[in-house]
C-alpha cells in the first residue's frame, strides 16, 4: 500500500513525528499493532521494516508515524520531504485490548517506547475512560513532551538524573497506581519489562487490600476470562525477518514454547511469556 | 511431482539436480526457496502459488525438538541480515507427521533440510524419511555457523564431508544435495569429497560465519552476493554435480549472474523474507529472458 | 614520531603496536588509515592533518613496479566495494627514494605495506627498508586475494604465515604487523604461527574473496564488517598480540565494536575513500566518548 | 556542497534530466568534466558517484544531471521529488579543450554517453562554431530526443536495427564528416571508443586529399602543440573509489603508464592513452 508523506515535525532531536497518507493502513491499525514499511527501491535488501503507529486518523486515513533515532525505518524515512513515499504493510499480529469493563489505564513507558502505547490513550479517551501515563527517561532532555497529550491524561514523569519530575525509575511510580488502574498496559526495555513483572509479583499482596478499599467488588465482576493475571499487557519489539511468521527471526520465549513477536504479538498478556524468576 | 513432464514448455527439459537418479528432482524453474526462508513451506500457502517455484527446501531439521537461541536472533546489517535462530524446529517426527502428508499433494519438489552434528545424527534423520511420500529430496546443512565446530561450519573440512555424505548416502536413495558455506576455504576438496561419496548435487551456499552481539551468527542477503558468486564459481571449474547457486540473490541480474558463473539453478533466501513471491517474479523474468 | 608523548593528553599512554619494541610504535590514537586508502600518505598532504590520525598504512608495494590489473578494477556492491587492482605501485626502491623523505618530516608513524608471494621476497623487501628513516613499521599483506595462491589469501596457511614472518623478522628491527584476511579459516592457528615467528601486532584484516566480472578480488565495506567484527573477537580470545581491527569501520558505532570485540587499534579503509578525514572525526569522537 | 533538485524529467523511459541549484558547482563546471554525488546518509557506504553533467547555467547557478538507468546514483536521485536535497562534490578532472581555431565541432557518441558532450554543444555554439553529433542505438526507442539539440546542431542517427536513421554504427558516419571536423570528441562504450581509434588511424591517408581541398593552409596554423594527432578527445568513465585520486581504482592504460580517469581524466587526447593494435 502506497503512502504519502503530508508533514513531518522532529519533537526531539532525532525524534519524528510523520503523518503518513496510507487510508487502507489507517482504517485497520489498532492500539499496539505495527506498521511496516519497505526498503526503497534503490536500498540494497528489499525488507519490511516496523514502524510505531503513534497515532491514526481513520477517517482521513492518516496515520502518524513516530521514527526514534534507532528505528529501523529512520534513515530513509527521515529526510523524506513532504510529498514522499513509502510503501506501507500492515498492521499485523495482536492488538493491545481494553476490556470492557476497565476504566482506569495505566500506561507504563520508558524513553520514546511511549509512542507504542500512545494510540491507545486516544481509544480510551474517546470511550470516556480515565488514562495515566508514567514515564521514565534518562533526563529532562529525552522526556516526551506533554503537548503531545491531550489535557485529561495524567502524566507523570521520572528522571534518571532528577532534571525533571521524579528523581529515580519509572517504576518506583507504579505502586502508587497500581490499586486505581483496572488495566495496565507497558511498552520499553527489556529489563524495564522484567523489573516490572517481578515488581508486579508482589501487587496481588499489596492489593488484598487497597483494591477491595477503593472499589470493592469490581473484581468478581470482570469474570473469568479477565482475570487479575491479565491485569498487565506489554508491547515486545523484536528484531523481524519476515513479519509473516516464517523465520522465526522474532521468537521470544514464550510461558509454553516461543512465540513470534511479529504474530502473535506483538502485544502479549504479561503471564503469556517467559520471565526470570527474581533473584 | 515425478518428473514426467517437468517443463512447462515442450521440450524444456527442467534442471536435473539428480542426474544419476532419472525423474527424481528435476525442477520445473531454476529458482529455489532457500532453506529456513519458507519456513515447511505449510505457512506459505495462500500467500504464494507455491507451484510456480523450482522447489521448496524447508526449514532446517533436527532428531529433536529444538527451542532456538535467545532473543535477538535477528538484527540487520549493511545491506544484509545477521540471524542466530538456533535451529528452532519440532523435530522430524513431527515434522514428517504434521507436513509430509500435505507435501505429497504439492506440484512443487521439497527438499527437506537435515541439521546435525555427526555423520551417525545425519543417516539416523535420513533413515526416519524411508518411504515416506512427499519428499524429493534431502539438503545437508554442512554450511551452518551454529551446528559447525567453533562457528567454524562442517564444510570447512572435505574429510567431515565425505564422511556424512557416505554415511547419509548408505541410509536412502533419495537425491542429496550438500550445502557448503560460500566461505569454505577449500571448495575444490570439499566439492570432490562429497562427489566421490555420493552426493547428487551441491548448494552453494550458507552465508559466511560473523558476530551478532557477541555471539555467532550468520550474515545473509546481498552483501554476502559477491563472495557466493565466488564460491559458484570456484566450484563450478571443479565439480562435476550441479551446483545451486545461493547468497544474495535479489535481482534478475543476480541470478543471471550466479547461473553464468555455473550454477544451474538459483536459490532465493533473504530477499524472499518480506516479499515471498520474488521468487516466482524472478523464475518469470528469467523464462522471459530465455525465450526472447 | 618519536614516541615519546603520544598522547594528546597528559597520561594517555597512546596504542602500543609492539609492546616488545618500547616506543616503537606507539600511535596517539587508536585510528589508522588503512593499506591504499591514502596511497602513500603524500596524495593526501593538504586534504587532511594527517597528524590527527594514529597511523598511516601505505599502498601496497612489491620489489619491482607494477602496472596493475586491466578496467575496470572496482565496482559498488551492496554495502561495499568489489576492486582488483593489481598492486599498481612503482616499486619499493620508487617508494623509499620518493616517500620516506617526506614521511622522516611527519609525526604521524607511516607503516608500510609490503606485497610479496614468498618468505624469500617478503624478507628481500624488508631488507630495502633498512636503515631509511621515516618508516615506523612493516605490514605484510597476507591477507590480499590477488597474490595469494588460486584467490586464496596467503593467511588462509598457518605454515605459511609462520614462515613469512619468521624471515621477515631475520631481516629487520622494525615492528613487524602481519595482515590477515578476515575470512581466514583458522585464525587461531595463523595468529600463533604469526606470534611465535616474532611478529608484533595483528591485522584483521583485509576483505574477503570475491568477483569482478569473473575475475578475483576483494569485497569491503560495511558489507564485511560483520565478518570482520567476528575474525576479530576470535582472534582476540587466542592472541596475545595486539589487533588493528579492520573491515567496514564507517561509525563511531562501528569502530567501537571493534575495540569491544578485542582490537586495541582500528583501521578504516573504504569509508574513507570519499571523506578522508572520516578517521579523523571518528578519532576525536571515540576521545570525546572516553572522556565522557 | 548541498544541492536543491528543482525540476525532474524522465526524457526516455529510465533516463532521467534533473535541474539542481548548486552555484558553486555551476560556476566552475567545465564541458566533459564530471560532477559527483554523496551516497545518502541512510547508505551504507559514503561514497562520492559520478553524474554526467548534462549542462551548467551560471547566472541561476544550476546544473542539469542527467541519469541513465545504469547511473550509480540513480538509485537515489532518480526518486526525489523536487525540494529533495543531495550533496554535491567536483567538478573534478580535466575537461575537454576546444582550441582557438577550431570552427566545426564533431561529436560522437553511442547511447546515453551523449550527455557526456552535451554541455560541448552549448560552449561551442554560443562561442560561434559549428557542431554535427553522430548518435549511434539499438533501436529508434534509445536515440536521444532531437528536441533537446540546439536548431544549430547538425544531428545524424545511425541504429543497429535501422529504426532510425542510418542502419548500422555510429561509425559509419565519421568519415563522412572527419574532413570537415577541425577537433571531434568522442563518449561511449570501450568498444565503440577503441573502433573508432582504430578507423582514425587511416584518417591521415584519407585527409591529405580532403583537407587541403577545403582548407588549404590550416593545419600549419594550429601550430606545434596541437598536431593534427590531437584531433580527437574522448572523455572516459571508469568505475571509481575515492575520486580524490590516491586509490588508483580508476586508472586505465596510457600511452605511457597507467593514468587515472579521476584526476588526468575524464577527457584525454586519444593519443594519451594505450589503445589495442588493429588484428
Ligand atoms: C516490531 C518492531 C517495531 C519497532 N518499531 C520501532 C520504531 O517505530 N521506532 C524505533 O525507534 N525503533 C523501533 N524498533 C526498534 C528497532 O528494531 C531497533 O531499535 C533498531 O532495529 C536498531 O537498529 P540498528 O541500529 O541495530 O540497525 P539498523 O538501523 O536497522 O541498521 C544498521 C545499519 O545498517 C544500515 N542498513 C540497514 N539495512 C540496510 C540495507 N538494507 N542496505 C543498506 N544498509 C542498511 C543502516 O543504514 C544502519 O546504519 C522496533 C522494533 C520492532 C521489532
Ligand atoms: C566518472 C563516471 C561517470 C559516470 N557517469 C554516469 C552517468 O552520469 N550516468 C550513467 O548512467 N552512468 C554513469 N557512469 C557509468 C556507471 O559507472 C556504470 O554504468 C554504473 O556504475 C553501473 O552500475 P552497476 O549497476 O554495476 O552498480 P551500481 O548501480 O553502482 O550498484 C549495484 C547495486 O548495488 C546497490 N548499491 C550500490 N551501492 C550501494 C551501497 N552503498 N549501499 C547499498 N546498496 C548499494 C545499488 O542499489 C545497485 O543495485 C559513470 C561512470 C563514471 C566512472
Ligand atoms: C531467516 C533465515 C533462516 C534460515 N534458515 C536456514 C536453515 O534452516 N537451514 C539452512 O541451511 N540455511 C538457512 N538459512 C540460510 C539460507 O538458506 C541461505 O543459504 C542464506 O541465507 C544465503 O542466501 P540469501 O543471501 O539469499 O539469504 C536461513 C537464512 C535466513 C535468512
Ligand atoms: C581502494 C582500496 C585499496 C586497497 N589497497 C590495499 C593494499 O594495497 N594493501 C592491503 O593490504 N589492503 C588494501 N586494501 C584493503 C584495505 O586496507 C582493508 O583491509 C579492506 O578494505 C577492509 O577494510 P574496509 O572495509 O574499511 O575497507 C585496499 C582497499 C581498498 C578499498
Ligand atoms: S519476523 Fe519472521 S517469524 Fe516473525
Ligand atoms: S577514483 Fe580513486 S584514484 Fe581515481
Amino acid at each position: 500500500m502506497d503512502g504519502e508523506l503530508l508533514a513531518a515535525r522532529e519533537y526531539l532531536p532525532g525524534h519524528w513525528l510523520q503523518t503518513w497518507r496510507v487510508p487502507s493502513l489507517a482504517s485497520r491499525a489498532q492500539p499496539g499493532q505495527y506498521a511496516y514499511v519497505a526498503t526503497p527501491p534503490g536500498w540494497s535488501v528489499p525488507l519490511l521494516r516496523p514502524v510505531t503507529l503513534h497515532g491514526f486518523d481513520r477517517v482521513p486515513g492518516e496515520v502518524v508515524v513516530q521514527l526514534a533515532p534507532d528505528a529501523p525505518a529512520q534513515g530513509w524515512l527521515a529526510p523524506l520531504p513532504p510529498g514522499g513515499r513509502a510503501t506501507f504493510a500492515g498492521p499485523f499480529g495482536r492488538p493491545l485490548r481494553i476490556e470492557a469493563s476497565a476504566h482506569h489505564l495505566l500506561l507504563i513507558a520508558d524513553g520514546s517506547s511511549i509512542g507504542r502505547l500512545r494510540s491507545l490513550v486516544d481509544s480510551a479517551l474517546g470511550a470516556g475512560r480515565q488514562v495515566a501515563v508514567l514515564l521514565g527517561a534518562i533526563s529532562a532532555s529525552e522526556v516526551y513532551p506533554s503537548s503531545l497529550l491531550p489535557d485529561e491524561v495524567e502524566y507523570a514523569v521520572a528522571t534518571a538524573d532528577g532534571s525533571l519530575g521524579h528523581h529515580g525509575t519509572v517504576l518506583d511510580m507504579v505502586p502508587r497506581y497500581e490499586a486505581w488502574a483496572d488495566q495496565a498496559f507497558a511498552a520499553g526495555s527489556p529489563d524495564m519489562l522484567q523489573d516490572l513483572v517481578t515488581l508486579l509479583r508482589g501487587r496481588d499482596a499489596r492489593l488484598g487490600v487497597a483494591r477491595l478499599a477503593r472499589r470493592p467488588g469490581r473484581r468478581s465482576a470482570r469474570g473469568a476470562a479477565a482475570a487479575p493475571r491479565d491485569w498487565l499487557q506489554v508491547v515486545l519489539e523484536q528484531r523481524v525477518g519476515c513479519v509473516l511468521g516464517v523465520c522465526l527471526g522474532c521468537s521470544v520465549e514464550g510461558a509454553t514454547g516461543p512465540v513470534r513477536v511479529c504474530r502473535e504479538g506483538p502485544a502479549f498478556a504479561s503471564q503469556e511469556l517467559a520471565w526470570s524468576d527474581p533473584a | 511431482m515425478t518428473g514426467d513432464d517437468p517443463g512447462d514448455h515442450p521440450g524444456d527439459p527442467g534442471v536435473d539436480l539428480a542426474p544419476e537418479r532419472p525423474g527424481a528432482l528435476v525442477l520445473r524453474t531454476p529458482i529455489l526457496a532457500a532453506a529456513g526462508c519458507l519456513g515447511y513451506g505449510v505457512e506459505a500457502v495462500g500467500q504464494v502459488d507455491l507451484s510456480a517455484l523450482g522447489a521448496v527446501v524447508t526449514r532446517g531439521t533436527t532428531l529433536h525438538a529444538r527451542a532456538g537461541g535467545p532473543a535477538p536472533r535477528m538484527t540487520d546489517a549493511p545491506a544484509g541480515l545477521l540471524h542466530a535462530l538456533g535451529h528452532q524446529n519440532p523435530g522430524i517426527t513431527t515434522v514428517l507427521e504434521r507436513h509430509a502428508p500435505r507435501w505429497v499433494t504439492w506440484e512443487v519438489p521439497v527438499i527437506l533440510s537435515l541439521v546435525a552434528t555427526s555423520a551417525e545424527e545425519f543417516a539416523a534423520l535420513a533413515e526416519r524419511t524411508d518411504g515416506i511420500p512427499g519428499i524429493s529430496g534431502l539438503e545437508l546443512d554442512l554450511g551452518s555457523v551454529e551446528s559447525g565446530r567453533k562457528g567454524r561450519p562442517i564444510s570447512y573440512d572435505a574429510s567431515s564431508v565425505g564422511h556424512i555424505v557416505a554415511a547419509v548416502r548408505a541410509a536412502t536413495d533419495l537425491p542429496v544435495l550438500v550445502k557448503l558455506s560460500i566461505t569454505s576455504p577449500d571448495l575444490r576438496g570439499v566439492g570432490r569429497a562429497a562427489a566421490e561419496a555420493g552426493a547428487d548435487a551441491l548448494d552453494c551456499g550458507s552465508g559466511p560465519p560473523a558476530l551478532l552481539q557477541g555471539r555467532r551468527a550468520m550474515l545473509s542477503g546481498p552483501a554476502v552476493g559477491p563472495l557466493a558468486l565466488r564460491a559458484v564459481s570456484e566450484l563450478a571449474r571443479r565439480s562435476r554435480l550441479p551446483i545451486v547457486g545461493c547468497g544474495g540473490v535479489t535481482t534478475l541480474h543476480d541470478a543471471t549472474a550466479m547461473l553464468e558463473a555455473g550454477a544451474v539453478a538459483v536459490a532465493v533466501g533473504t530477499a524472499m523474507l518480506a516479499d515471498p513471491s520474488l521468487p516466482i517474479r524472478l523464475a518469470a523474468e528469467l523464462a522471459d529472458q530465455r525465450s526472447s
